[in-house]
């Protein structure tokens, strides 16, 4: 009887936690979509890979290379949190901030040579995909740099929500997991 | 029910009526075991003073077997349902008979152009004739359609035939047919294609075996005989 | 909850992460078969991936009802890409 | 997010807000989910009538083809594709899913587990918000230049994909625009529903202590978290089609029209599901009431709730049958398809035989719930048919095909939905609906829609095409024309079945009696709440949980239900 009010059912995890990550699955089957579509097209056809060519490894590597460590210091903002220390989790938002409007910078520049070179979204099949896939990861890197934006705001008044820079963080890190396959992906092979 | 089948007249459109009628058994049967049963037990055990309910939870194994073994012939009739059906499917669209009777269907909004090869078998001659909306067929012979189509997605139909078969713009299908009895039969398009996809549609005309070749001979008057009933 | 647990070394997994990239790079430009380097080239990114899930993400410390969100949908997609196979792969126009 | 920090709370005493909020926070911007679930209902009932409208100028034209249909005008052909998009996307999306999951979910899932309210009241409050919206920007499109979206529910490229194929440029985007918004208000909400129930039961409200209806919900929204993703990257692509000019579906760019359809169905398939479950726990909630007995086979019903939802990811071709895709693939897709009959049949069966041996009371929700029952029986065995690859041949994009999933959609909806709005309307209102206007409206519903529907099957194994916006013109269905107009006769007779509906709801709402917190002598957590329920549902003490829903008629006591908070001394738990 009274065993049944024992087995109380007090959350195990935090709430906004199990939230994201269910959006997160979401988001997975919206960026996994498109890769299967853009996987299957482009082994249907030939001729791909000649079109990459024409794609910058040496800046894609170095964007690469930003958002990794992008996703490192959103990590070390979320550490800071975990020790308190405000000073910490602002430096290292900003950090994070940063890091993603460069990726942001180094896409656009990116983007404004293709077009110079007259590689345009309508171009062929791989310009197609090339510009509907990072365009949309571009849209998500943005929108979590607008996140991050807040909670820098936020943390000048104080650590009161701070568990929401664990929050942010997975969502973060995810954009960059999806980074992580669209270089391979668009650029490598 | 299987009245309101428009009449069959193809080699294969036997087979897919067997199966609407197979499934049609199995499901009627259902459906008056369960509506019956819902219905006896709504008058069996409507409320009546000084009778209450059973208490029954139904989880334990003993309790759900008189869910679980009716759900055990559900799946018996339906891998009946799949393994005959898997033979008619193979024989519609698995294999395509090998016959040198061939013609090409394009949908266009909106309508069909229907190219027939010529005294030489071959599409992309000079002697390849275009007519819009007619097909024209001898009986009893199996006939190979390419269907292929200029803008947007078409479907192929022929209720007489039970053929059914979309047309994918940018890839070439294949189908074929053999229509067993001569007559004219409607040929409409059953895939939403715009604002003129009511009404696009065309005619199949199914010749007798001299019939069609008078018609061969009135469309192809310089060629010879007898190559123009093997060309197209 | 993952804020009183020991953290990883989040420099070490970054340091990894650069190392594979650059890795992934270098693989591109072997003079293997074009399936060889391709092959490698996506093991180096699963590699990365469940890097940054495992400790940037902290699946590490998740239970198993997070584990199973974060999989199944993988999953999906890879059920999906394989089925789109016969109607694209194999399919010759 | 600062919400958690309340909802952590659950299962302790919490503040229940005593201040008065004004008439904008309490009816308009409010994060109760009681309110929330309610708009949603009144969005889904105006969506309702606009779908119903729409089907009435589609009948309409159907029976009497080219003449000017009365109180609405002339109908051209491609007036008629607008109005089938337009019926198929509305009901579909701005009702079935509004009603189903928006207003029933929000409303009870936190009565329903112990919870003072949604995980996440704000995200609550702006995904119905972003739905309206989303309403909002469907409707507009009727109004702009070139008319409403044409190229049928599906969007089927590259009809879709080209403004010139259709004549449709800002209809069809905005009708895309639309769909994107309401995918984002169900993601919302789908997340705030599983988050819910993951973490916010009260204490003792165990998996298997959680209404059916509740597994339903749940299995729902995982569902279309699940599939709805390959097509917003399908949609993404499509707009990228109209607006940038790629070909991503357009053959001549070297795209295939193929591949829409696959992300189309991978979602297409997924979605009636995510509209018929919660149907089957609204009417699953409501047999065990008016049995006054325990639902049979509670757990054999939850796996094969289970067993549907991931079979539902591998059927989806089944709906491509002769769309040109490769022939080897249909007959694992229909053998795929076809063994869903097995969990459903279990779950039909445990319904019936709930019936079995109850002492059977005839409410109006439970007629509607025996109504949905079996509709959904017609519409499941009809879906055999489809699901044969071979029969499929014949029946594919006919009407057989649209009198099956009317009568899978609106058993869902129309039975279901009523099932639920009879059932709950008390709780949600605190006045009782009319008795006898509700068999009314029942009987006639059921005659209508029958009357409605079924012929369909007839027309469609007679080979009539959906999608055509003139029978007549085809000389082998001039014969089946009567039944058409026979069916569109019957169609105006369905929605005029439904003004006593909606004189009930009105009248009641006024002036209907005032209903107890418990006035079905129900078992489950909302019951013992107020009717209807404050904010924060439940006084000082969230309710603590001792058993499972369906405790009707138990042995050990002498009243013949037993709620799952009441704690009895003699049996532990
Ligand atoms: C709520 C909605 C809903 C539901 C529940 C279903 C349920 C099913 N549907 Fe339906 N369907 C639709 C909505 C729905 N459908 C819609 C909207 C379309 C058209 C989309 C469009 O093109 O616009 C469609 C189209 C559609 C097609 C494509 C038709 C075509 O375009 O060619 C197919 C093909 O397989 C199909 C099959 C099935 C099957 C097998 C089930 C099964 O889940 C049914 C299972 C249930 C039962 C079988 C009944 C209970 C069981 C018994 C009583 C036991 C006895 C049974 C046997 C012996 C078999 N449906
Ligand atoms: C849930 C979904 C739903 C609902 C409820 C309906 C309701 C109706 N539909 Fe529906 N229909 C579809 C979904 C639905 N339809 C879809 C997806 C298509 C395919 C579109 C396409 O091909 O692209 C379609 C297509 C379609 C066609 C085929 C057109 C064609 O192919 O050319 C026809 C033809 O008769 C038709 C008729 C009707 C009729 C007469 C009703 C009537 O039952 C309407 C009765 C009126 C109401 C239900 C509203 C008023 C009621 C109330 C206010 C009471 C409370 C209501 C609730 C609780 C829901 N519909
Ligand atoms: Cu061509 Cu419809
Ligand atoms: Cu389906």
């Amino acid at each position: 009887m009274e065993a049944s009010v024992a087995t109380r059912t007090a959350p195990q995890i935090l709430p906004g936690k199990v939230g994201v990550w269910w959006f997160l699955a979401s988001e997975i089957m919206v960026f996994g979509g498109l890769i299967s579509s853009y996987i299957v097209a482009r082994l249907a056809s030939s001729g791909w890979s000649a079109e990459a060519a024409h794609l910058s490894v040496p800046i894609a590597s170095l964007n690469t290379l930003v958002l990794l460590t992008s996703s490192m210091t959103m990590v070390l903002a979320f550490g800071a949190v975990g020790r308190g220390d405000r000073r910490g989790v602002r430096t290292f938002l900003l950090c994070t901030i940063l890091l993603g409007l460069t990726f942001l910078g180094i896409k656009a520049y990116e983007y404004s040579s293709e077009l110079r070179a007259g590689f345009m979204p309508v171009t062929s099949p791989f310009w197609n995909f090339y510009y509907t896939m990072t365009g949309l990861h571009a849209l998500h890197v943005l929108a979590g740099v607008i996140t991050n934006l807040s909670l820098f705001v936020a943390a000048r008044r104080g650590l009161r929500n701070a568990h929401r820079v664990e929050l942010a963080g997975l969502y973060w890190h995810f954009v960059d997991v999806v980074w992580i396959f669209l270089f391979p992906l668009l650029y490598l092979t | 029910m299987m009245r309101w089948l428009p009449e069959n007249v193809s080699s294969f459109g036997g087979d897919i009526d067997a199966i609407l009628s197979l499934i049609y058994s199995a499901t009627l049967a259902w459906f008056f075991l369960t509506l019956g049963a819902i219905l006896l037990f709504l008058f069996l055990y409507r409320r009546r003073e000084g009778r209450g309910a059973t208490y029954i939870r139904g989880d334990k194994l003993s309790e759900a077997v008189w869910i679980l073994i009716p759900a055990v012939i559900v799946l018996v009739l339906d891998l009946w349902i799949d393994f005959r059906g898997a033979d008619a499917w193979a024989k519609v669209k698995g294999r395509v008979p090998s016959s040198d009777l061939r013609v090409e269907v394009t949908g266009k909004q909106f309508n069909w152009e229907i190219r027939y090869p010529g005294p030489d078998g071959k599409l992309g001659t000079a002697d390849d004739l275009q007519l819009d909306n007619e097909l024209h067929v001898p009986v009893n012979q199996v006939v190979r359609v390419t269907l292929k189509s200029k803008d947007v997605i078409h479907s192929f139909f022929l209720p007489n035939l039970r053929l059914k078969q979309d047309i994918l713009p940018g890839r070439e299908v294949e189908a074929w047919f053999q229509a067993t009895k001569p007559g004219r039969y409607e040929m409409p398009c059953s895939e939403l294609c715009g604002f003129g996809h009511s009404g696009m549609k065309g005619w199949l005309h199914v010749h007798p075996a001299d019939e069609y070749q008078q018609w061969v001979r009135e469309r192809w008057p310089s060629s010879r005989q007898g190559e123009g009933s093997k060309g197209s | 909850m993952t804020l009183e647990r020991a953290h990883p070394n989040y420099v070490t997994v970054w340091v990894w992460l650069v190392v594979l990239m650059i890795a992934a790079v270098l693989v591109s430009y072997l003079p293997l078969a074009k399936s060889a380097v391709v092959f490698l080239i996506f093991v180096i990114a699963a590699v990365k991936a469940l890097l940054v899930a495992l400790n940037y993400m902290h699946l590490k410390f998740e239970g198993p009802v997070l584990w199973a969100i974060a999989v199944v949908p993988v999953l999906l997609v890879v059920g999906l890409t394989l089925l789109l196979f016969p109607d694209f792969v194999f399919h010759h126009h | 997010m600062a919400e958690s920090a309340v909802a952590a709370g659950a299962g302790e005493v919490v503040h229940v807000h005593p201040e008065e909020l004004g008439f904008w926070r309490t009816y308009v911007f409010s994060t109760d989910h009681k309110m929330i679930g309610k708009q949603y209902l009144f969005l889904g009932l105006f969506m309702a009538v606009v779908g119903g409208l729409l089907a009435y100028a589609i009948r309409w034209q159907l029976a009497f083809p080219d003449t000017e249909v009365p109180g609405w005008g002339f109908v051209g052909p491609e007036d008629y594709n607008a109005l089938v998009t337009m019926h198929g996307t509305t009901m579909v999306f701005f009702v079935a899913m509004p009603i189903l999951l928006g207003a029933f979910g929000n409303f009870l899932i936190p009565l329903m587990i112990g919870a003072r309210d949604m995980a996440f009241p704000r995200l609550n409050r702006l995904s119905f918000w972003t739905l309206l919206g989303g309403s909002l920007v469907l409707l507009s499109s009727f109004f702009v230049p070139g008319g409403a979206a044409s190229a049928g529910w599906t969007g089927y490229a590259p009809l879709s994909a080209r403004p010139i194929y259709t004549g449709v440029n800002w209809g069809l985007n905005l009708w895309l625009l639309a769909h994107a918004i309401e995918f984002a208000s169900f993601l919302m909400g789908g997340v705030n529903f599983l988050t819910t129930v993951m973490i916010m039961r009260a204490p003792g409200m165990t998996f298997f202590r959680l209404p059916i209806l509740i597994w339903q919900l749940l299995t729902a929204a995982v569902v279309f978290l699940l599939s709805v993703g390959p097509l917003i990257a399908g949609a993404i692509m499509l707009l990228m089609d109209r607006i940038a000019g790629t070909s991503f579906f357009v053959p001549e760019g070297g795209g295939d029209p193929l591949l829409w359809q696959h992300l189309f169905w991978f979602f297409g398939h997924p979605e009636v599901y995510v509209v018929l479950l919660p149907a089957v726990g609204l009417a699953a909630e409501a047999l065990p009431v008016f049995c006054r007995k325990p639902l049979f086979g509670y757990r054999w019903i939850i796996y094969s709730t289970l067993t549907t939802a991931i079979l539902s990811f591998i059927v989806w071709a089944h709906h491509m049958f002769v769309s040109g895709m490769d022939p080897r693939l249909a007959m694992p897709f229909s053998f795929t398809t076809i063994l869903i009959s097995v969990p459903f049949a279990i779950m039909v069966f445990a319904m019936i035989a709930t019936l079995w041996g109850g002492s059977i009371r005839f409410t109006t929700p439970m007629l509607f719930a025996v109504g949905f029952l079996s509709m959904f029986i017609v519409g499941g065995l009809t879906g055999i048919f489809n699901g044969s690859a071979p029969a499929n041949i014949h029946v594919h994009a006919t009407y057989f095909v649209v009198g099956h999933f009317h009568y899978t959609l609106l058993s869902g909806v129309l039975f279901g939905g009523l099932a639920g709005i009879y059932f709950w309307f008390p709780k949600m209102f605190g006045r009782m609906l009319n008795e006898t206007l509700g068999k009314i409206h029942f009987w006639l519903t059921l005659i209508t829609f029958n009357a409605t529907f079924f012929p369909m099957h007839l027309l469609g194994l007679g080979g009539m095409m959906r999608r055509i916006a003139n029978p007549m013109q085809y000389e082998f269905l001039q014969p089946l024309q009567p039944l058409n107009v026979f069916i569109t006769v019957s169609a105006i007779g369905l929605l005029l079945a439904q003004l006593p509906f909606l004189i009930n709801l009105v009248w009641s709402l006024a002036a209907g009696r005032p209903a107890e917190a418990n006035p079905w002598e129900a078992a489950t957590l909302e019951w013992s709440a107020p009717s209807p329920p404050p904010h924060g549902n439940w006084g000082e003490a969230i309710p603590v949980v001792y058993r499972g829903p369906y405790e009707y008629s138990p042995p050990e006591v002498a009243q013949d239900w037993l709620p799952q908070d009441r704690a009895l001394a003699a049996r532990p738990g």
